[in-house]
């Protein structure tokens, strides 16, 4: 049984979420979205700083709090987005997420590892004016006040 | 058995069938059972309800939000039902499938969502004489509180809606809904949709498709049919009490107002904001009918194994075999279409007597019909009835039954003498 | 096992009633199962399940307009629970309970029906902090509409409404709804709700207590609580899911507009006029969920054979049992009242740990508790945090249980060393 | 099994539905009420005329369709009210009637063999201003046009 708790919370998971990569905020950012895991009321922000290309991820920060699925995910996602197109990471596939983190997901907890990766791809649809793929379009939902 | 020619090698086998269903194990007043009422609810086969207890005693614990793995089965059995649920009716995504009670709530859903934020004086709704209540008194409540107006198609002599009104009240109205059923349950007419459909989308009104009595009997496919809603009940398709789905277009579902409100349809909430889920959930507020969907999906299952088409040839045959035999029955009046044009449902009158009094006479002799309005109360005026007679079939029915059914009209015939 | 001492004779033997509920007889992970989430729905016992599938294999038709005798005893059935839930929150007549899907929408069904007609301008709705989503957002959603004020009172240090700011809101308001539960999901807090309804009556305002969590662990009393609307769940209470019930004073009922509409709700309909049917059904269109009905009906018998009193009182001793155990746990941080005060809930968080990281590592030892909001994302705010794990209890949890969580939760910290 | 329906639509019953009594119309009556049984949309109409003490039912009709039960029962209630007061009519107990009609009832026909006593009862009630008693209510709902 621990073996069970060792290949979810293996040694890399555990470093990412207590030391994560890529925490902290952007002055005016040039993306920008927040993202709610409506399941456990987690919030994360993600913030992004393009290159003088106005394409290519120069800089990208993330602050929110989290479960350490969702904490590590977004860690890893930080250091795998830093240098690619932005195009190229609004259209990441998940898998590619999901290779790295290199752990049994239920359906739920899918839902914490991808909370980061679908908040940055609406950060960059939203800046580059590209509509939001089904299923993401949940997300800027409307709202009552 | 009437002049339906089908091969028999891929014909269902009613008698065959009756054994999955355990009602028909007891005898009513020393008789077997003939269940004609088919229209009304349908019975339950055995494989539906199993699936129901091992979902309870197995995989029960409430959906979605549990990170712990009862949750995990439970919500698994709740989505894949909505799988099923989306292939059934081919619609592009389980994202527009949304479970509630009943196709009644299915449609009151659109006319408040829909209907609050987008009618308004000047717009028209536009349904037909042949409405069952569900989707007539909905579109006539919310109509009338936003100032729209409630317009009926009146049906012609053939029991089909005049379409030759349509022009007039496309000159005269913005007309923004057009709601009508695909099967129509007191008559039985299947309705060729397509005219209307392509007015609707003409005038850019939103089609709504009344499925309740289609779903049962015949293969339904949203993107052929092209509407924008679709309702339908699980318990008239050998399903469970207390589910039914809506289908609509995402576009449409994205951008309306919720319905219900409360947990699970919210991605956040706080004093002074409150943000609406993603679909499907949006529509979801509450626990879901969790046992309940697995039972549709199981339904659902069951009618695919047996093929809908064959189940629809088997009531078109019944059909066929039940005006036949009706028809000789001295001072009788069958309403509706010819064999071909309808699902398994036959209304009649037996002249003089009242249908409450047919019905109960029936009962007497183990034959179960309902008699009343059918909840169709604009069409019984338009009848110039109070009610009517409905004796209706399904995969399960036998000739047998119809026979019964004709014998003991002879009875009825002979306390009234 | 803590310091509450009860006569032995009348205890509830939880060890005994275990063996009603199949859900046990499985293993989890390798370790028998510890469910500890039943505050999000409870397991089913054997005798409600049956009485369901007697009721389809032996009653079922659709209900109230059929003549023949499977319709007599399919209205029979659903009736006679619609009878054993008046006696249950003991409500003066059964034409005051209302058949629906949940507690939620019986929270919304008052919103809409109610409020749409009732709140507007300089009007306000005052609900607490502490609400679970369901008993908040539909009243903030149609407060909103209605141009209403939607007022939350802040709950004080230990826990409960602050009431001191009743003074300034009946000043600045025309007070039209007080919407408050009984027992918090969250908290477990069992609120003692007379100074509430007592003001809210003075404010001419109609008190909706939202009895989901109450009912399964307590006795009701509807006159007692001199509330207006009283709303509960099923699926909390060892009923199936997809069966909830409201219940409201019939002169209000009778004074409101119906909420669906469709079949069986009306008394008659034509194109120019509709006239509502009689209480309840009124408030009842379309197909009754009949089969969950009964199952709520068997429920009810269910828990009251074993007797509300004494689920109470195993539920305080077993919260004062966790309260205790959970307290040496280094870390932990405990939220609620103390043990008399509450329910079988208790929420606490793990130092640094997330709950959802908490309850999986739990999962994996065979413990299942939610992690999460609870869908009370105020008081989640409130506390400072996004979610937390909560263990709660029923009828069937045994103190080993309790244990059971305590070593998983010393797992939880050395994966997190 | 005959001997069932013998035992329901007795020769009485049955009589009274070929030849019902007090069946028509009242011209400028002093009470008036219509009825509908939701179940079959069977309606009925009843009229009262009231003897010079304004009081005692001098004349009581009823029109329209129904089972062979409702319009039975109907009947034999008209034969039953005439000469008695307003008030006595308007307190009937249903047992009265149905020890008239004196077959058995499900719950369903007892519905239709009540029909006309609810509606005469509404009539009454609305004539003299007294309060509809509960399960009467319903029968004046609200409308909408
Ligand atoms: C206090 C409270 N109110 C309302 C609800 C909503 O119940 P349901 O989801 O059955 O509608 C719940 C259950 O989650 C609850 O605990
Ligand atoms: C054509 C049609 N529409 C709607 C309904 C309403 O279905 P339900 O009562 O399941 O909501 C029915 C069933 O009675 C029906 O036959």
């Amino acid at each position: 049984m621990s073996g069970a708790f060792d290949q979810m919370y293996r040694e890399v998971i555990l470093d990412h979420y207590k030391n994560p990569r890529g925490h902290g905020t952007i002055e005016d950012p040039d993306a920008e979205a927040d993202g709610q895991n409506p399941l456990c009321g987690d919030e994360v922000s993600i913030y992004v700083a393009f290159a003088d290309d106005g394409e290519t991820i120069a800089e990208v920060k993330f602050s929110g709090r989290g479960c350490a699925i969702s904490q590590a995910a977004t860690s890893m996602l930080m250091e795998m987005s830093v240098g690619r197109t932005a195009t190229e990471v609004a259209t990441m596939e998940k898998e590619e997420l999901l290779e790295e983190i290199a752990i049994p997901l239920t359906p739920v907890r899918l839902k914490c590892a991808m909370l980061g990766l679908t908040t940055l791809k609406v950060a960059l649809h939203k800046a580059k004016g590209t509509p939001l793929p089904e299923g993401l379009a949940g997300f800027d939902e409307l709202e009552l006040t | 058995m009437g002049n339906v020619v089908v091969n028999t090698a891929t014909k269902l086998d009613a008698h065959a069938l009756r054994a999955d269903f355990p009602i028909f194990e007891q005898e009513f007043h020393g008789k077997p059972l003939a269940f004609l009422d088919s229209a009304a609810s349908s019975q339950k086969p055995r494989q539906m309800l199993e699936a129901m207890n091992r979902f309870y005693e197995t995989s029960y614990a409430n959906v979605h939000r549990g990170v712990y793995e009862l949750a995990e089965r439970a919500t698994e059995g709740l989505e894949h039902a909505r799988e099923r649920t989306r292939a059934f009716i081919n619609a592009p995504s389980t994202r527009e499938v949304i479970f509630l009670r009943n196709a009644t709530e299915a449609l009151n859903l659109v006319a408040y969502s829909w209907g609050l934020n987008n009618l308004g004086p000047g717009d028209a709704v536009v349904v037909t004489e042949l409405e069952h209540h569900s989707n007539f008194v909905p579109w006539q409540y919310i109509a009338k509180r936003q100032g729209a107006d409630f317009l009926m198609l009146s049906i012609d002599e053939s029991g089909d809606p005049d379409l030759s009104q349509l022009e007039e009240i496309a000159r005269d109205h913005t007309v923004k809904v057009v709601a009508t059923n695909l099967v129509s349950n007191s008559l039985g007419t299947i309705h060729d949709l397509v005219p209307l459909v392509e007015w609707a989308h003409e005038q850019n009104a939103i089609f709504v498709c009344d499925a309740a009595q289609a779903a049962p009997h015949m293969k339904l496919d949203v993107q052929a049919l092209d509407c924008d809603f679709l309702a339908i009940s699980g318990h008239k398709m050998c399903g469970p009490s207390g589910i039914g789905a809506l289908w609509g277009r995402a576009e449409l579902l994205q951008s309306m107002e919720p319905f219900l409100l409360g947990g699970h349809m919210i991605s956040s909430v706080r004093a002074d904001k409150t943000m609406w889920g993603e679909l499907p959930h949006k529509f979801e507020a509450g626990t879901a009918p969790m046992a309940e969907a697995v039972g549709l999906g199981a339904a659902i299952d069951y009618l695919e194994a047996i093929g809908l088409d064959k189940i629809e040839a088997h009531e078109h045959e019944l059909a066929a075999y039940a005006l036949g035999r009706l028809g000789e029955v001295p001072g009788i009046t069958l309403y509706g279409p010819s064999a071909e044009r309808r699902a398994g449902v036959v209304s009649f009158n037996l002249e003089g007597i009242h249908p409450h009094d047919v019905a109960q006479i029936l009962d007497l002799q183990g034959v179960a019909i309902r008699a009343g309005h059918h909840c169709c109360q604009p069409l019984m005026h338009k009848l110039g009835v109070a009610a009517t007679n409905r004796a209706s079939f399904y995969l399960y029915t036998i000739p047998e039954e119809i026979d019964q059914l004709v014998e003991g009209l002879y009875a009825v015939r002979k306390v009234f003498a």
